[in-house]
Parts: C-alpha cells; structure tokens; sequence
C-alpha cells in the first residue's frame, strides 16, 4: 500500500521554477503551451493499513506549507 | 548579554554568529543543541543560518520540529528576544513564529553578495542602534529568500510598522531593481507582533568586520545589546 | 553463490590484461573468484593505483621544511603555517561523471574532495574549482551540450559547498573546443588543524574493531573507478548507474562527527570511501598498517536488499567512512555517531595476517594479502613518441588583423570574460574569512580558528600546455605564483591536477611526462613542493583528445593582513608600472 | 486540457530528500511508514488538443534526467 502526496504552489505565488519550463518547452516546439506549475510528488511506502488522518496531517503539517502551497492525498490500494 | 545560537543538523552559520558575536564587549554566547529543551539562561535566541535538514523538502520545514522549538517558541511568546537569519528567517516562518514564507529566487538561482538594505523602523529591540531611513550594506547568501504573504498580511506588517529592512539601492530607493530575489514588497526582514521576534535573510554576523567588506551588521547586534537601557524600549512598551 | 566464471571476456570487461591477470593468479596461487576479481580491477585501476603515471610522479619535489605529510602518504598532503597549525589541501577530478551527469558529478567530486580533507582530521575552510568546458556559444546543438554541462556544473558545485557551508572562494572557467564532450571538473578543498591533530588512515592495533559510518551502501556508482579509467564513449552512456546522487546534508553530519570523534582520542585510523569504496578503504588501512583487517559485509548498513558482496564491496555510495577505533572506547564512538544520527555499524576487526578478507555472514567471500592490492599493482613505463602530437605553432600563419576587432573579439570570448555569474552563485563568504572576493588574482582568505592570512589560486593555461606541454606547465606554475604574490602571498605549497588523454597513445605519455618534468622543474624553482594531487586520463571524447592540461592549486601565506592587495586601480595620480619585459 | 508529469528518482538511485523526509515522519508519529520518495510534479495546461508524442519528448528530455529519473505522462482531459 501506499500515499502519494501532490504539493502544489497556490496560484497566487510566484513561480519562477514553472514559468521557467514553460518557456523551455516552447523553445522544444511545445508552441501552444498554456500556464505550467512545478510542485512535488511524494511517495509514501506503508506497510500497514494507513492512518489516513494521521497522513492528513502530515500532508498539511510537514510536506506543504499552507501559506504558498496546496497538496492532495491519494491512497494507492 | 546571554545569547543562545540554536545549531540544528546542518546549520553552518553558528559558528560565524558565534565569532561575530564575541566581538562585542559585554555578550556571552553558546551553542544550544536543537535535541535540547532548555536555552540555559539565554536573553537572546539567534536561529542561525545554513541548510538545516538539508533544506530537504522546504527549507526550515523539518528543523520546526526540533525539540528546542517548542522551548523557543515559549521563550518568544514570554517576550524573549529571537533573531533568525537566513535559514533561521525560514525556520521562524515555517514555525509560525513570524507570518509568510521564504521561496525560491526570482531567477532560480543562488545569490551570494553584497546588497543595501533600508531601516523602515527602529523602536524595535533589532534595529534601535540604527537611524530610520539608514541604508546598510549587507551581503546576502540563498536560493530561497523571496519573500511572500498574502495581500492582507502584507497590509497588516505595513500598517503594524514590522518590515524592519527592505532591500534597497545605494541610495536607499527601494525598487525592481535593487530586488534581489523577488520579495513581495523588497521586503528583507519582518519581526512579529510583539516585536521580539525578527527574521532576516541578509547576514548581518559577515558585516561585522571591516576586512569582510562592511561593517553595518554590527547595528543589528549593537541594538539587542543597547535594548535593556533604550529609552525607546519604553515607548514601545 | 552464483557468480559469473570467469572468462577473458570478463576479464577483458574489468579492463585487466592478460599479463595482469597471470599476476593475479600468481599472488593468490590460485584463480581469483568473481568479487575478487572486481577488487583487483578497481585497486589497479589508474583511478586507484596511478599504475600509468606513479613513475612520472616520483619527479615531484615533495619534501620541504613545512612539509609534514608528503604527497602519497595519506589522503592529502599537510603544510606547516606556523604557530603549531597546519593545513591540509588537495585537487582532485570528476571529470567523467560530469560528463555523464554534470549536476551530481560534480556535488559529488566536491563530496569527495572535502572527505579526503577532513579524514586528515582537518576542519575543511575553503574550496576552489577549476572548470573547462567546451564553446558555449552558438545555436548548434553542440553549444547547446556544453551550455548544459556548465550550469549544471555550476549549481551541481554550489549544492554540495554551499549545503555543507564550506566557501568556494576562486577557480578559474575556460572554454575551449577541445573541452566538447568532456568537460573538466577539478576541485580543491583546504583545511586546518594543529599540528598534534594529523589522523592516519593506517589499520593499527591488532583488535581494534573497525566501524563503518555515514551513508547506507547502495547499487550506485559500481565501479566507478574502473569507469574514471576509460575513454568516454558512446557506450559509456550504458554506464549509467554509475552515477552517485550526492548529499551534502549527510556529510556535513559526518564531517562534524568524524572531527568530534577525532578529538575525543578514539580513533586508531581513519579514511573515506570514496573511488572503490569498502575495497579501497579495508585493503588501504591494512597496507599502510602493515596489518589484515576483516570484514563481515552482512553488518554493513545497506539501502537496498540482496546486494551481492561484489556489489557491496565495489559500490561508491557517498558520504561514508571507516573508523578503526581503540579497543575499549566503542561506546563513546557510538554516542557521537547517534548524536549526529548517523547510520554505523561494527564491521569487522584489525587483523595481524596481512590479508584483507572478506566475510559474509561467516563465509570468506574475498581473502587477498592487502598490499598486493594497495600497493603492488603493475607499474607501467609508457611508450612515448611525438608522432602524433598537435602540429607546432607557427606565428606566421596568423592572419593579419585589426588590433581593435581582435581587442573586442579576445575581450567578449568566454574565457576573458567577467565569470560572476559563477561565483555569485557560491557562497564565498560563509566561514567570515573571504577578504579578497572572487574577481582578483587569488582569493585571500583569515583563517579565524588559527589567526592566519592564506591566498589560493587555481591556473592552467591549456593552450601554452598544447603548444609545449613542457613550458606549458611551467608557465602555470608561474602564473599561480604570481597571482599569490600580487595577492601580497609567499607561496608555500602546490597540488595539482594532471587531465590528460589516453595514456596508451604515445603521444598523450609524452606530454604527460613533458608537463610533469615542467611542473617539477618549476615547482622547485619557488620553493614550492607538491603535496598531492590527482592523475585523470583518458580524456577523450569522439571529438578527440582533450588539451592536456595539467592544473595547478597553489596555497600562499600572508605575514600581515596590511600586505593583501588587490588588482583593481584604487585612485586618480597613482602612479603605474610595467615590471618585466 | 492539462498533462501531468510525474518525475521520480530511479528505484536504485539515492533520495536523499525522501530519506530525510521519511526520518522526519517517523519523528512526527507514522512509525510504521516504509520507503520515501520525493520527486516533482508537473502540470502543465494545454489550450488545443495535446501532440502526446511531443509531450513524452519534452518529458524526456527537459522535465527529467533520464540518467536517475524516470517519468510519468497523464492527460488529464
Ligand atoms: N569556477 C570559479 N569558481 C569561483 N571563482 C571563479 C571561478 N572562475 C573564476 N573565478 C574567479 O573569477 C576571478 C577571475 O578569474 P579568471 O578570469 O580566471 O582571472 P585570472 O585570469 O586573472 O586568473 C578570480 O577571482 C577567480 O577566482
């Protein structure tokens, strides 16, 4: 089993990082290419059945800071 | 005056806060351990620079969990004295202990030089030493120092008087172009709402000695010493 | 267990000779098996073993009054800087990771350099880097390689310095066609101690147990070292797991620990992993011992399972060390290492049979006599020949040419020009002891902890080197004297780097040899003997043959911080000389 | 329209990121968590219909590092 947490930059911040790709990308041909946000993937191996409180607060507490960032849980079964 | 410097798995500023702080007649200053629950005595807390944690997923998000952060946020909400620089800034803000959050550069890249920086206030513990409107040079040293709040946040620090620093030209005109890293605002260094709390992410500890290029850091640390008999300690009072 | 019989072809595949291998056979008196013959390829590799280039090295002046290590002795050389301090100092190269993964080779070339640094029981103070790249100008997709490789060069080096909080004060970048395909990567990291401070990485004391601490062992970088000894080839992308991801976090752990540990009196012997890692580690204590030393690889702390012990013993996983620690003080070695939370393990103990023996879970794996591996590997005298060496200059081949188009064309190349793009993304200032920036002649830098004032400068001008490998060299060596010297610096002491290509090719051997005998020659002229450094070759790419391009770090001291100077003009009506010809 | 690119460190490859992040969960109260991965997360919008083949080039050769990574390509619809 396992959690995979998506942490994504709230639309109001900055992101330099995603603006950067998008610009790469229409450099590789990608003209058409809308906005692009870069965030973080986090893949969480659990052995047990998962305390999906407890990965809710994890999620929000350590692995997004809810000022500049929004994340998503997933439990993959 | 009794200073704590925190040092968390992969601070590596301390021992320069340490140094710079040695060069000051009257101050005391130790490593506090950040498996440790007590400050030993200390009227001053400095979260020092560095990459604690590695800087790993956020920089600052793991080392709030430190033991000693529980001590230290008591400290702060007894009135303490607590200054973060750089790393320690990002520590302060993740820990909740100073509003908004330090983000990646503008450009992406690390910085590392010498900027200018405004005094936007001075009847605070960090900054009375200094004159309003003083421009400091003092170097910067991250790749994530962008300051960000949001709209209302940033309202409540102007309107509150607690951005203590902004990036600045030489001249002291705050601009795009004297911006660093992006900073909402220019804005350096904020302190709380009780103003015993200031973050920062220039390094006043390497401007504190004339061989390092500048010694306008020295105001910072100048301030906190001057504090206990500042007449305008009172007024803040 | 199952592993491969050995054929030619493997043998051929661990780049061992025929001849090399009867030699084997020979030592052992018997056939090696599959691990021990993955320990044999890597500790003969050139990497480890210098088997090309140990001759031409003896050429070197290594002894001096200030010398307190000599070069070869232990992982780097240590200088006397008075007052009973001392500095430990090396260049070393990561050339062919670069290559391959430019950001994590060249975070893991400094990983590795500062490793060597503080196992000498050094606190490492500053870091230099000396960088060559191919032309980054241009559309062409080549340009556009080469412009990757530098920045990821760039921010893969400030990742690893600026994490660990070490400042990366000078180097120099140069770019040049010759670089296209294979860049260069050399690093140099300087540290201090007292003199009563220097730790051996010698097995001694018979009993002693033997720690390993620091990162756990994975599959990455499998034979490495083997890897850093062959031309890079379209085929070496299949090499690919052979690239290490470095953490600086950890070793900023392991550093603090490993001094702390050093100054508690625990330690016997000491020495990183670094190319060839547990192999090179085990086998080297012992030799320098004149010990054996035993291991049993099922205690190693290990990030993946099923690792097989030719895995685990050839694997260059970062960020680790091994620890001989004095009988007795186990406990006091095991509460520094779980206060900086660090993974360790006992491992084995010192043994008084000569033998490097691995074990796996009691069962002998690897029993080979450890100065056979450390120090008996063949030693080759390359053939030489100027057959095939770059044409000679002639200067009447020069175009004429407007002095001022070629003022503005020398002065917008890439190489002359302002390199703050570089350093601004280094932290130069950590450490408060930066007092000449980045942007003059050497970097000059206050060493708190000891009072002392240094200068360093890395230089190699690689064109001279290709015109005459011979005043090439030497040229570099006068040029780094002089940037110490404009810096207000007597120079002490030099390591360098030696990047060439194939040694098998007689020409590259002769300029090998040609810019040894310069730097030899030049080295004593000031007084300065080399304390160590690092032999890269086969450089080469299918472009071909890199300039050869012998670098050199020279380390200076200043009396007093009135004499530091730097370049710039400082005002109006001073009055300006020309000195020399 | 948007792809989502998901870029994680190769099985055999060091995380030290994800090893961090792991100590640190541990320390916050999910004892039991296994293995830790930390990667990035790319959502890039698409105005017209997306040229997938383009996209798994860009994904390749511009949003990871084929050499310690591998990606993931969705599109979201
Ligand atoms: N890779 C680098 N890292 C840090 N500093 C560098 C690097 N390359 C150049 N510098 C610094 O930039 C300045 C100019 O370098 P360079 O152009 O090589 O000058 P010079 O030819 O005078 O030695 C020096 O102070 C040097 O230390």
């Amino acid at each position: 089993m396992k959690a995979i947490v998506t942490v994504m930059p709230k639309p109001s911040v900055l992101d330099p990082q995603g603006a950067a790709t998008a610009e790469a990308m229409k450099h590789l041909g990608l003209e058409s290419v809308g906005r692009v946000r870069v965030g973080k993937s986090i893949e969480i191996e659990l052995p047990g059945e998962p305390n999906e409180e407890k990965l809710h607060e994890i999620a929000r507490d350590l692995l997004s800071n809810p000022v500049i960032e929004d994340y998503a849980l997933e439990i993959v079964r | 005056m009794k200073f704590a410097v925190l040092r968390f798995p992969g601070s590596n500023c301390d021992q320069d806060c340490i140094h710079a702080l040695s060069t000051f007649p009257g101050t005391e200053a130790d490593y506090v351990w950040h498996k440790d629950t007590s400050l030993g005595g200390a009227d001053v807390v400095v979260v020092p620079g560095g990459f604690s944690y590695g800087d790993y997923l956020r920089t600052g998000s793991i080392a709030r969990f430190s033991p000693i952060m529980k001590t230290v946020k008591e400290f702060a909400a007894a009135g303490g004295l607590v200054i973060g620089i750089c790393n320690g800034f990002q520590i302060l803000c993740e820990s909740g202990l100073l509003p908004g959050a330090l983000v990646r550069n503008r450009d992406l890249h690390f910085l590392c030089k010498h900027v200018f920086l405004r005094v936007e206030q001075t009847d605070t513990p960090f900054t009375n030493a200094s004159a309003k409107g003083a421009v400091l040079n003092v170097p910067v040293a991250h790749g994530e120092g962008c300051y960000f709040a949001d709209d209302e946040t940033l309202q409540r620090l102007n309107a509150e008087g607690r951005v203590l620093v902004r990036y600045c030209d030489a001249q002291g005109q705050v601009n795009e172009a004297s911006n660093p890293n992006g900073s909402k605002e220019n804005i350096a260094g904020i302190c709380n709402e009780g103003r015993n709390v200031f973050g920062l992410m220039p390094h006043p500890e390497r401007a504190c000695d004339p061989f390092l290029g500048s010694t306008d850091g020295s105001v910072i640390f100048q301030s906190l010493l001057n504090w206990p008999t500042s007449p305008l300690r009172k007024s803040a009072a | 267990m199952n592993e491969p019989a050995i054929t030619p072809e493997i043998i051929a595949k661990h780049g061992l000779t025929p001849d090399e291998y009867e030699r084997i056979q020979k030592i052992l008196g018997r056939d090696p098996n599959f691990t021990e013959l993955g320990v044999f390829s890597v500790m003969w590799s050139e990497h480890c073993s210098y088997k090309n280039s140990k001759p031409e090295l003896r050429k070197f002046p290594t002894t001096g009054d200030t010398v307190l290590v000599k070069a070869g002795e232990e992982n780097a050389g240590v200088i006397d800087v008075g007052d009973g301090w001392a500095v430990a100092f090396k260049m070393e190269s990561h050339n062919h990771p670069s290559a391959v993964e430019p950001f994590q080779g060249a975070a893991t070339g400094v990983g590795g350099i500062i490793r060597d640094i503080f196992t000498m029981g050094a606190r490492p103070v500053f870091n230099l880097n000396s960088l060559r790249f191919g032309d980054i100008r241009g559309d062409s997709a080549e340009a556009r390689t080469n412009r990757r490789l530098f920045a990821g060069v760039v921010s893969g080096i400030a990742h690893y310095g600026n994490c660990i909080g070490i400042p990366t004060i000078g180097g120099e970048v140069y770019f040049d066609e010759s670089y296209s395909g294979n860049p260069l990567v050399n690093v140099f990291c300087l540290g201090v101690l007292k003199h009563e401070e220097i730790a051996r990485g010698a097995a001694s004391g018979i009993g002693n147990p033997v720690f390993y601490v620091g990162a756990e062992t994975g599959r990455d970088g499998l034979a490495g070292a083997a890897f850093a000894s062959r031309d890079l080839t379209e085929e070496s992308k299949q090499d690919r797991p052979a690239v290490q991801v470095g953490d600086p976090f950890r070793e900023k752990l392991l550093l603090e620990a490993c001094l702390e540990l050093l100054a508690s009196g625990c330690v016997a012997g000491i020495q990183d992993m670094g190319a060839a890692g547990l192999t090179c580690s085990t086998c080297e204590t012992a030799s320098r011992g004149g010990t054996g030393v035993e291991i049993d690889l099922a205690l190693v702390p290990k990030r993946e399972t099923g690792m097989t012990p030719y895995e685990t013993l050839l694997s260059e996983s970062q960020e680790r060390m091994l620890v001989i620690v004095k009988k007795g003080q186990e406990d006091s070695v095991r509460q520094i290492f779980e206060k900086w939370d660090l993974p360790y393990a006992e491992i084995g103990t010192v043994k008084d049979d000569g033998f490097m023996r691995v074990k796996e879970n009691g069962v002998t794996v690897v029993e080979i006599p450890a100065r056979s591996l450390a120090d008996e590997a063949p030693i080759y005298n390359r053939e030489v020949s100027e057959k095939n060496l770059p044409a000679p200059f002639d200067a009447a081949t020069l175009p004429e040419t407007d002095v001022t188009a070629a003022l503005v064309a020398l002065m917008s190349h890439p190489s002359l020009a302002s390199k703050r793009w570089v350093w601004r993304q280094y932290d130069h200032m950590v450490r408060l002891g930066a007092t000449v920036l980045p942007g003059s002649d050497a970097a000059v830098f206050i060493v708190r902890e000891a009072n002392k004032i240094l200068a360093a400068t890395s230089d190699c001008n690689a064109i001279y080197c290709r015109l005459d490998p011979r005043e090439g060299a030497k040229v570099a060596v006068a040029e780094a004297a002089r940037n110490l010297a404009c810096s207000g610096a007597v120079p002490l002491a030099v390591t360098d780097n030696l990047n060439f290509g194939n040694p098998h090719k007689p020409e590259n051997f002769l300029m090998l040899r040609e810019a040894v005998e310069g730097l030899a020659e030049a080295c004593r002229e000031f007084n300065t003997p080399v304390t160590g450094g690092n032999v890269s070759l086969y450089n080469e790419s299918p472009n071909g043959t890199i300039d050869p391009t012998p670098t050199v770090g020279m380390v200076g001291q200043i009396a007093d911080i009135k004499h530091v100077t730097t370049q710039a003009f400082k005002a109006a009506g001073d009055v300006i000389l020309l000195l020399g010809q």
